[in-house]
C-alpha cells in the first residue's frame, strides 16, 4: 500500500475522494447585508470567553471592541455593525447549549465600512509586537478549528521554526470560501504571510493548494511575483498538492508537502513548522496594517436546491435564518450544517449566529437524506474499507467493534483512539452503515471524563 | 418416602440431572468425546468410570478421617489410579476387542476431573453410604451423557444402534460422526439443545431481559 | 515402521493434534482459551511439563519393565507426574521467580491435564525410544499450544460479536473446536 | 491464613507417612489382586485373539506355535524375543503338518500405522490371506481393506518367492492403480483408497523382505509339529 | 423555511457502497462461472446449484426468524454461500447431501456466530469440509465434463434418496465407454497415478472429458472484475497464488520428478476458486493490509504442503479454514501503524520540499520510536 501510494505520487496514505460538489467555485465573493439584529457569542473559539466591555443600551460602532480579556488563550471581539447593544444574555449557540452573547440592534442604513481602528506601521515591529497586533484583531483560525491565531503564531522558547505552511487545501466538499479568498485576495494573503513569517521567524513559506483549484494557484503565484523584491522575510512558494480528503488537516498537508509524519500527539512546531489557514492570513493581511478588528468573514452558503449559492462576506453574528433567507434556501430544507459535510455540525435551530469559525452553511433537503435513512445497518463485515481510508492509520473496524461492546479503555490504550481527529472517512466509506466516528466521539468523551 | 430416602434420592438425582457432569458441568471431556463413537463403547466407558467413581468415593469416605489434609490429593490420586488399574485388567479379561476400542482412555480415567472432584468435594466429607449414592448418581449421569453422545454418533455414523442395523444396508453413513470433529459437533449440539430448553422454561425471559438491560 | 523424529513431531503437532484429533487436554483447552494473554503461557507451561513428564515416564518405564512390574505403570506414572509438576513449581520458584509468577497459577491445573498423562501412556504404548519420546511430547505440547492460541484468538474476537444467547458458552467453544478439528483433518497423513 | 498454616504444621510427619503407607499397601494389594485374578483370563483372551486372526489368514490351520527367526536360525519363542529376531507363528493343520506361517507387518497408512497379519504358505511361496490387526483409516474408504472382496482376492495367492540368492524377494510386492494389476506380485489397489492399499502392500513387502530370507532356508525344521 | 430541521452528526454525506451492493456484485460476477459450470456438466450441475443455494437460503431464513441473526436473505450473503458451495462440490454430488452441506454451512458456519459479519469461518467451506468428512466417497466421485446427453439426463448419483447411499457412477460411465477413472480430478490423477494434466485443459477446462471444476481463467476474469471495482481485495488472491506458486516452484526446482510444475499447482483443483472467492470472504479474512499478505501467504503455503505431503489430493479448503482460524491472531499482530507513531520515514517523492537542515531534531521534539515486541499492541499493564 505504501509502495503503491508512492508510485501513484499520492500526497499521503489512505484518505478518500468524496464528490467535490464545489458549486460555488466560480462565483465571486458577494457582500451580505446586515441582519436587523446580530448576535455575538462570547465563546467563539477554543479557550476562555472574554468579558463584555459594553453595557446594554450602549451605542457601538462597527469595529469597536465589545469584549476583551487578558487570558492568553482568548481573543477580543469587535462589534460587527454600528448599532445599539440590545441585550447581553444567553442565546442559542451552534453547539447546542445557550451561551452568553451580545445582541446588537443594527442601525438602519449602517455602513459596512469599518469605522474603528487606526492604521499603523508595522515595518519595524518585533515578533512580539506583531503577535500583540494579531491578538488585538481578535483573529482565530478561520478554517474551522477557531484556535486563537496569536497563540498559533507564537513559537515556544525551546523550538525553532523554519517554515510557515499555509493551508489552502479546503478539502471538504461543497466549501469554496478559501478558494475564492485565494483567487480574489492573493495580495492581502501575501501581506499576511509576511507578517506571520516575521512573527514566527520562518525563513520560507509554502502555500499548499489542492490541484483542483488551478486558478487559486495561478493567482497566488501572480501575487508572489508582484511582491518579489519587496519581501525581506524570505521565499514564498505556492505548491499544488493532489486532491484528497482530508488534506486540510495540517498533519496530512505536511505529509503531502514534506513527506514527514508529525509525531503522534505532537504539533507541527516539533518539526519546525507552523501551519495557518489561507483565510486567516488573508484577513490578517487586511486587518493588521489598518489596525482593525475581525468583524466579518467569508462563508460559503450552498447545498442542493439553494437558489443563490455563493461565497458571502457576512458580518459575524448574522443569524442563520437571515443567511438562508438571503441565499434562498428551499422550503423543505431538513438539515442545516455549519461547516463542511464531512466534519461540520448540524445546527440545532436557525437562531444561531455565524461565528468566526464557521466556514460554510450547507443545506440539505429531505430528498437528499432519504437515501441515507433507507440504509440498513449491518454488523461490521470486515471489508477493510475504513482501514484503507483512515488517514491516521488506525483500525476503525476494530475500534468500532470495541466501541459497540463499550471497551473504551482498550480502544484508547491499545488501538490509538487518541490519534483520531474525527475526519469521518471511515463512516463515509462504511458499507455496513455503522456510525463509526459518532461512536469514537462518545468513546473519546468517556475516556476524557474517566481521565479527570 | 421417608425424609432420609428423599435425601438419598435427591443426592442420586443431583448427578443425573442438576449437576450432570457431561451436560451441565462439562467435565471429563476427553473420554466423553474420544470413546463415544458407538453406544457400546460409551456404555462400557460410562460403567467403568462409574465403578471407579463408586469404589474410590467409598474408599475415600471410609478413610476420610485418617487422611491428613496435606497429602489428601496425593492419596486420592493413588486410590483412583488403583481402581483404574483394576478396571483396566478386568476389561482386558472380559473382552480384548472392547479394550482395543477404548484404548488408552481407560487409563485416562485417572485424570477425569469428575472423580477427583467428587472425592474432594463430597466423599471426603460424607459417610460411606451417602458418598456412594452420590457417586452412583454422578456415574449414572456421566454414563447417560456418554450414551446420549454414543447413540447419536452411532446412529448417524454407522446407521446402527448397539450394533443392530436400523436403516438397512443402503444407508449412507455420516463418517464425520465417528471422526474427531463429529464428537465436538454432537456434544455442542446437545449443549445447544439443553440451553434452548432451559431458555424456554418460564422465568428465563426475565433473566434475559435483565441481562440485556 | 520406524518413525523419524520429524515425522513424530509433525504428526503430534498437526495431523494427530492432541486436542483436536485425540481429545487430550480438553478441560484446559475449553477453560483457559478465553484470553490470548493466558492461553499462550498456559500452552508453554504445559509443553514444559509434558517434556519433564515424558522424561520421567521414560526412565520409570525402563525401571518397571526390568522388574516386570508393568501393572504398576499407571499408578506410578500419575504419581510421578504429580511430583514432577510439584518439582517444576519449586524449581521455578527458586530459580526463576519471574517465570514462576507468569506460569505459577497454571501449574497445578496441569496435574489433571490428561494430555500430560496421555503423552506418558502413548509413548509407552508405541514403544518410542528416548529421542522419539521427547519429540513426541514436544510435538504434542506445541500442538496443544497451537490449538489453544488459535482458539483463544478466535474466542477473543467472538467476544466482540453478537453471538446468539443460546450458543454462548461451552457450546460455542465446542463447535469452534469442531470446525478447527475439521480444518486440521486436512493434515491427515502428513508426515507419512 | 495463619491459623491454617498452624494447622498444617500440626499434623506430624510420621502420621502422614503412616497414612500414605497404609493407603499404598491397600492399593498395592488391590492392584496385585486384580492383576493376579485376571491374569489367566487376559492371557487366554490374547491367545484366542491371536489364534482367531491366524486361523483367518491360514484357513487350514488348527493350532499355532510361536517361533522366532534370528541370525542363528529359527527356534520356538521362550520369553523375550531378542533384538534383531523376528517373531512369527507357525500354523499346523489337524494332522500336525505345517499349514502355513503367519507374520505381522505394518506401514504408515492415511491416518496412522496399518498393522496387518499375513499368512504365508511355503508350498506355493505365496501369501494366502491377510487380516488387519489395527488401523485408524477413514471409515468408508480406508477400512475397505477389510471388506472389499476384490481387494482381498489379491491375497489368495500373492507371489512372494525369494530371488536366487535367497537374500530378498524376487519381485517387490507393490500396490498398483486399481484395475492395472498384471503380475502375480502386484496388489490391485482399491479405487479411492490408494494410500491404504499401498500401506498394505508395503507392510507385506517390508515384513517379507526381512523375514523370509531368514525363514525359508530353515523351513524344514518346522515342517511338522514338534 | 417552515419544515423543522434535524440534528445529525458528521459526516453528513456517505459513500455509495453498501453491504447489499457488495454482495449483489459478487453474485453477479459468479453468474458467468455458474453458467459455464452448467454448460460443462448439464442438468445435474444446475440441480446441484439450485438445491444447495435453496438449502442455504432456507436455513438463513429459518435462523433469521429466531431474531438472533444480524442479516437476512435479502442481503444476498447466503446466496453467495450457496453458489460457492455448489461450485466446490462435484456436479454429481447427491442432492440431499448438497442440501445437508447447505444447511451445515449456514447453521454451523454462520447462524451459530450471530449471522453476517460475525462468522469466523467461511460458511461455504464449513459446509464443504463437513460433507467432505461425512461423505468422503461421494465427494471424491467426480464425473467427466462435456458428456453427451448431459442436458437431458442426470448423473445417477445426483438423485439418491435422502439418507441413502447414492448409486455408483461407474456402471453408468461404463455404458458410455468411459473408464471409471476418467472421473478423477487432475490433482487426484497426479497424486495417485502420477499423471499430469495439460496446461490448456487446466486453464480453460474446455477440452476432453476432464473432471475439472469451473475454468480457472473464467474465475480469474470474474475476480479481476471484482478486484478492479474494489469489491474484493486483490492482495489476498495475489498473496495466495504468489506463495503457492513460489513454494511449488522451489520444490519443483529441488526435485522436478517428484513435484509437479508450479503451473499445474496453481491451476489445478480449487486453488483459483478458493483464492479468488473463498479466501477473500471479507468477514473471515484480516482487515489490515499487512495481515492480508500474511494470511494469503499462509494459505498458499499450507495448500501446497497439504497437497504434497498429506493423504489428501486437495488442500485449499483446509488451508483456508486454518487461515480463517488464524485471522484474529494475524490481525492482532499486524495492526496498522498509526500516523506519526512509526519511525520517521525518509522524505518521499510526493514530498516536494525537503526539510530545512536547521529544523530541530526528532529527539528534541520528544518523538520516541516504539519498542518492537512479538505482540506489538499488547496492552501495557498500568497500575
Amino acid at each position: 500500500m505504501r509502495l503503491l501510494s508512492y508510485f501513484r505520487g499520492e500526497a499521503f496514505q489512505r484518505g478518500i475522494h468524496p464528490p467535490s460538489c464545489k458549486l460555488t467555485a466560480a462565483t465571486p465573493i458577494r457582500r451580505m447585508p446586515f441582519a436587523p439584529r446580530l448576535t455575538v457569542p462570547l465563546s467563539q473559539h477554543i479557550g476562555k470567553p472574554p468579558r463584555p466591555i459594553v453595557q446594554v443600551g450602549q451605542e457601538v460602532v462597527r469595529g469597536q471592541p465589545i469584549a476583551r480579556t487578558d487570558d492568553w488563550l482568548s481573543v477580543p471581539h469587535h462589534a460587527p455593525a454600528t448599532g445599539v447593544v440590545e441585550a447581553i444574555d444567553l442565546r442559542p449557540s451552534a453547539r447546542g447549549p445557550w451561551t452568553q452573547s451580545i445582541v446588537i440592534r443594527v442601525h438602519p442604513g449602517a455602513t459596512q465600512e469599518d469605522l474603528w481602528g487606526e492604521p499603523r506601521d508595522l515595518s519595524g515591529a518585533t515578533p512580539q509586537d506583531i503577535l500583540q497586533a494579531v491578538w488585538d484583531t481578535g483573529m482565530v483560525g478561520l478554517g474551522g478549528a477557531a484556535f486563537p491565531s496569536h497563540a498559533k503564531l507564537s513559537v515556544p522558547k525551546q523550538a525553532k521554526v523554519h517554515t510557515l505552511v499555509v493551508n489552502g487545501c479546503e478539502c471538504e466538499p461543497y466549501l469554496t470560501c478559501d478558494h475564492r479568498v485565494m483567487v480574489e485576495e492573493a495580495d492581502p494573503l501575501i501581506v499576511g504571510i509576511r507578517y506571520a513569517m516575521r512573527a514566527t521567524g520562518a525563513v520560507r513559506t509554502i502555500v499548499g493548494v489542492e490541484d483542483n483549484k488551478p486558478d487559486a494557484v495561478a493567482a497566488i503565484q501572480a501575487a508572489i511575483d508582484r511582491a518579489r523584491g519587496t519581501t525581506t522575510e524570505g521565499d514564498i512558494f505556492v505548491e499544488a498538492v493532489p486532491t484528497k480528503y482530508p488534506q486540510g488537516s495540517e498533519k496530512m498537508l505536511i505529509m503531502a508537502l514534506f513527506g514527514v509524519e508529525v509525531p503522534s500527539g505532537g504539533l507541527p512546531v516539533q518539526l519546525g513548522m507552523v501551519v495557518n489557514n489561507v483565510g486567516t492570513l488573508a484577513a490578517l493581511g487586511r486587518l493588521l496594517p489598518s489596525g482593525r478588528g475581525l468583524t466579518e468573514r467569508v462563508v460559503t452558503v450552498t447545498g442542493p436546491g439553494v437558489a443563490r449559492p455563493g461565497d458571502y462576506r457576512m458580518p459575524l453574528g448574522t443569524p442563520l435564518s437571515f443567511v438562508l433567507e438571503y441565499a434562498g434556501a428551499p422550503a423543505d430544507s431538513r438539515q442545516v450544517i455549519l461547516g463542511g459535510p464531512m466534519m461540520g455540525q448540524s445546527a440545532a435551530t436557525l437562531d444561531v449566529p455565524i461565528t468566526k469559525g464557521v466556514s460554510g452553511v450547507l443545506v440539505f433537503k429531505g430528498d437528499d437524506l432519504a437515501h441515507r435513512e433507507g440504509l440498513r445497518t449491518f454488523p461490521c463485515i470486515k471489508c477493510g474499507e475504513c482501514v484503507e481510508s483512515c488517514p491516521m492509520g488506525l483500525n476503525p473496524s476494530q475500534l468500532g467493534m470495541l466501541a459497540a461492546k463499550r471497551e473504551y479503555e482498550t480502544m484508547g490504550g491499545q488501538y490509538h483512539l487518541g490519534d483520531c481527529f474525527e475526519c469521518g472517512c471511515c463512516t463515509y466509506v462504511c458499507p455496513s452503515n455503522i456510525p463509526l466516528v459518532q461512536q469514537f466521539r462518545i468513546a473519546k468523551q468517556v475516556l476524557r471524563e474517566r481521565a479527570v | 418416602m421417608t425424609p432420609a430416602q428423599a435425601k438419598n434420592w435427591d443426592e442420586f438425582m443431583e448427578g443425573i440431572w442438576r449437576q450432570n457432569p457431561v451436560f451441565v458441568m462439562v467435565l471429563g471431556m476427553c473420554p466423553t468425546l474420544a470413546v463415544t463413537v458407538s453406544a457400546v463403547n460409551a456404555l462400557s466407558m460410562g460403567l467403568a468410570t462409574t465403578f471407579v467413581l463408586i469404589a474410590s468415593c467409598f474408599l475415600v469416605s471410609v478413610m476420610r478421617n485418617v487422611i491428613p489434609k496435606e497429602v489428601r490429593i496425593a492419596t486420592y490420586i493413588v486410590i483412583i489410579a488403583t481402581f483404574v488399574t483394576v478396571v483396566d485388567y478386568v476389561i482386558q479379561a472380559v473382552s480384548l476387542a472392547l479394550y482395543d476400542a477404548l484404548g488408552a482412555f481407560i487409563q485416562l480415567i485417572v485424570v477425569n476431573c469428575i472423580i477427583l472432584g467428587r472425592a474432594e468435594a463430597h466423599a471426603s466429607r460424607a459417610a460411606p453410604v451417602p458418598a456412594m449414592i452420590n457417586a452412583t448418581g454422578m456415574g449414572a449421569g456421566f454414563t447417560i451423557g456418554l450414551l446420549a453422545l454414543g447413540v447419536v454418533r452411532e446412529i448417524l455414523g454407522a446407521g446402527t444402534l448397539f450394533g443392530i442395523s436400523l436403516f438397512g444396508a443402503s444407508f449412507q453413513p455420516w463418517v464425520i460422526m465417528v471422526l474427531p470433529p463429529g464428537g465436538f459437533f454432537v456434544l455442542g449440539a446437545w449443549l445447544l439443545v439443553f440451553a434452548w430448553w432451559e431458555r424456554r422454561k418460564p422465568g428465563a425471559d426475565v433473566a434475559e431481559v435483565t441481562q440485556h438491560a | 515402521m520406524h518413525e523419524s523424529i520429524g515425522q513424530i513431531v509433525v504428526s503430534a503437532l498437526l495431523a494427530n493434534n492432541f486436542v483436536l484429533a485425540m481429545f487430550l487436554g480438553l478441560c484446559p483447552f475449553l477453560g483457559v482459551s478465553g484470553k490470548l494473554d493466558t492461553a499462550f503461557p498456559m500452552g508453554v507451561a504445559t509443553t514444559f511439563v509434558m517434556l519433564v513428564a515424558s522424561l520421567c515416564a521414560y526412565g520409570l518405564n525402563l525401571l518397571l519393565t526390568s522388574f516386570h512390574l508393568e501393572f504398576l505403570r499407571l499408578i506410578s506414572y500419575i504419581v510421578i507426574i504429580a511430583s514432577a509438576v510439584q518439582l517444576v513449581e519449586m524449581v521455578l520458584k527458586k530459580y526463576s521467580p519471574g517465570l514462576f509468577r507468569a506460569l505459577g497459577i497454571y501449574l497445578p491445573l496441569i496435574t489433571t491435564n490428561c494430555a500430560v498423562l496421555g503423552v506418558a501412556l502413548f509413548q509407552t504404548a508405541r514403544e518410542y525410544d528416548f529421542l522419539q519420546s521427547m519429540a513426541f511430547s514436544f510435538g504434542g505440547g506445541a500442538g496443544f499450544t497451537l490449538a489453544l492460541v488459535l482458539m483463544a484468538s478466535v474466542r477473543e474476537r467472538l467476544q466482540l460479536s453478537d453471538v446468539p444467547a443460546v450458543a454462548q458458552g461451552t457450546a460455542l467453544s465446542l463447535m469452534l473446536a469442531g470446525i478447527l478439528s475439521l480444518g486440521f483433518m486436512g493434515f491427515a497423513g502428513l508426515g507419512g | 491464613m495463619n491459623t491454617q498454616a498452624m494447622e498444617i504444621q500440626a499434623t506430624p510427619t510420621a502420621a502422614m507417612i503412616r497414612t500414605l503407607g497404609i493407603v499404598s499397601t491397600v492399593c498395592g494389594l488391590i492392584i496385585v489382586g486384580a492383576f493376579q485374578g485376571t491374569y489367566t483370563a487376559v492371557q487366554e483372551n490374547k491367545r484366542l485373539a491371536t489364534e482367531r486372526t491366524v486361523f483367518k489368514v491360514i484357513p487350514a490351520a488348527k493350532s499355532i506355535v510361536e517361533y522366532q527367526a534370528g541370525a542363528g536360525g529359527i527356534q520356538p519363542v521362550a520369553g523375550e524375543v531378542p533384538a534383531g529376531a523376528l517373531k512369527f507363528y507357525a500354523a499346523y493343520d489337524g494332522s500336525g503338518r505345517l499349514a502355513g506361517i503367519a507374520a505381522e507387518g505394518g506401514a504408515k497408512g492415511y491416518a496412522d500405522t496399518v498393522r496387518i497379519l499375513y499368512g504365508y504358505t511355503p508350498d506355493c511361496r505365496c501369501v494366502v490371506g491377510i487380516g488387519v490387526i489395527s488401523m485408524r483409516e477413514t471409515p468408508g474408504i480406508g477400512d475397505k481393506i477389510v471388506t472389499d472382496k476384490d481387494f482381498l482376492a489379491n491375497f489368495v495367492s500373492l507371489d512372494v518367492q525369494l530371488n536366487a540368492e535367497l537374500s530378498g524377494l524376487a519381485h517387490e510386492v507393490k500396490a498398483v492403480k486399481h484395475g492395472t494389476k498384471t503380475k502375480a506380485w502386484e496388489v490391485d489397489a482399491i479405487a479411492g483408497a490408494t494410500i491404504t492399499s499401498r500401506a498394505v502392500g508395503r507392510a507385506i513387502n517390508d515384513s517379507a523382505q526381512a523375514l523370509l530370507p531368514k525363514l525359508v532356508p530353515h523351513i524344514d525344521k518346522i515342517r511338522s509339529k514338534s | 423555511m417552515t419544515a423543522t430541521i434535524e440534528i445529525r452528526t458528521a459526516p453528513h454525506i456517505r459513500g455509495p457502497r453498501t453491504v447489499e451492493r457488495i454482495m449483489r456484485q459478487v453474485v453477479l460476477s459468479l453468474a458467468p462461472i455458474c453458467a459455464f459450470f452448467v454448460y460443462q456438466y448439464g442438468l445435474s450441475a444446475a440441480a446441484s446449484l439450485l438445491a444447495v443455494t435453496l438449502a442455504c437460503l432456507g436455513t438463513e431464513r429459518l435462523f433469521a426468524r429466531t431474531g438472533s441473526q444480524s442479516g437476512d436473505i435479502s442481503d444476498w450473503s447466503a446466496t453467495i454461500t450457496g453458489i460457492l458451495l455448489a461450485l466446490s462440490l462435484p456436479p454429481g454430488f447427491p442432492l440431499w447431501m448438497g442440501a445437508v452441506a447447505g444447511f451445515v454451512a449456514v447453521a454451523l458456519g454462520k447462524a451459530l456466530f450471530g449471522g453476517i459479519g460475525f462468522n469466523v469461518f467461511n460458511p461455504a467451506l464449513v459446509g464443504r469440509a463437513f460433507v467432505q468428512a461425512a461423505f468422503p466417497v461421494s465427494i471424491a466421485a467426480y464425473t467427466p465434463s462435456f458428456l453427451p446427453g448431459r442436458f437431458t439426463e442426470f448423473i445417477p448419483s445426483s438423485l439418491a434418496w435422502p439418507l441413502m447411499m447414492p448409486a455408483d457412477n461407474a456402471a453408468w460411465l461404463h455404458a458410455m465407454h468411459l473408464d471409471a477413472l476418467a472421473g478423477a480430478t487432475p490433482l487426484a490423477k497426479w497424486k495417485f497415478d502420477g499423471v499430469l494434466a495439460g496446461a490448456g485443459e487446466l486453464l480453460t477446462s474446455l477440452s476432453g472429458h476432464m473432471a475439472v471444476g469451473p475454468s480457472p481463467l473464467l474465475i480469474l476474469v470474474c475476480g479481476a472484475y471484482l478486484a478492479l471495482r474494489r469489491y474484493l481485495d486483490w492482495r489476498i488472491p495475489a498473496a495466495i497464488l504468489g506463495s503457492a506458486g513460489l513454494t511449488a516452484w522451489i520444490l519443483f526446482g529441488f526435485d522436478a520428478v517428484r513435484y509437479p510444475n508450479p503451473f499445474f499447482m496453481l491451476f489445478s483443483g480449487g486453488l483459483i476458486l478458493g483464492a479468488v472467492y473463498m479466501a477473500t470472504d471479507m468477514a473471515t479474512s484480516p482487515v489490515t493490509p499487512r495481515g492480508m499478505w500474511v494470511y494469503g501467504a499462509l494459505i498458499g503455503l499450507l495448500t501446497v504442503v497439504i497437497r504434497y505431503y498429506s493423504g489428501l489430493p486437495e488442500g485449499v479448503m483446509y488451508a483456508i479454514l486454518i487461515g480463517n482460524a488464524a485471522t484474529p491472531l494475524i490481525e492482532r499482530i499486524t495492526q496498522p501503524t498509526p500516523f506519526g507513531v512509526g519511525e520517521a520515514r525518509k522524505a518521499r517523492r510526493a514530498g516536494t520540499y525537503p526539510l530545512h537542515p536547521s529544523y530541530i531534531s526528532r529527539e528534541e521534539a520528544g518523538a520516541s520510536a516504539p519498542k518492537k515486541r512479538i505482540f506489538r499492541n499488547k496492552p501495557k499493564r498500568t497500575p
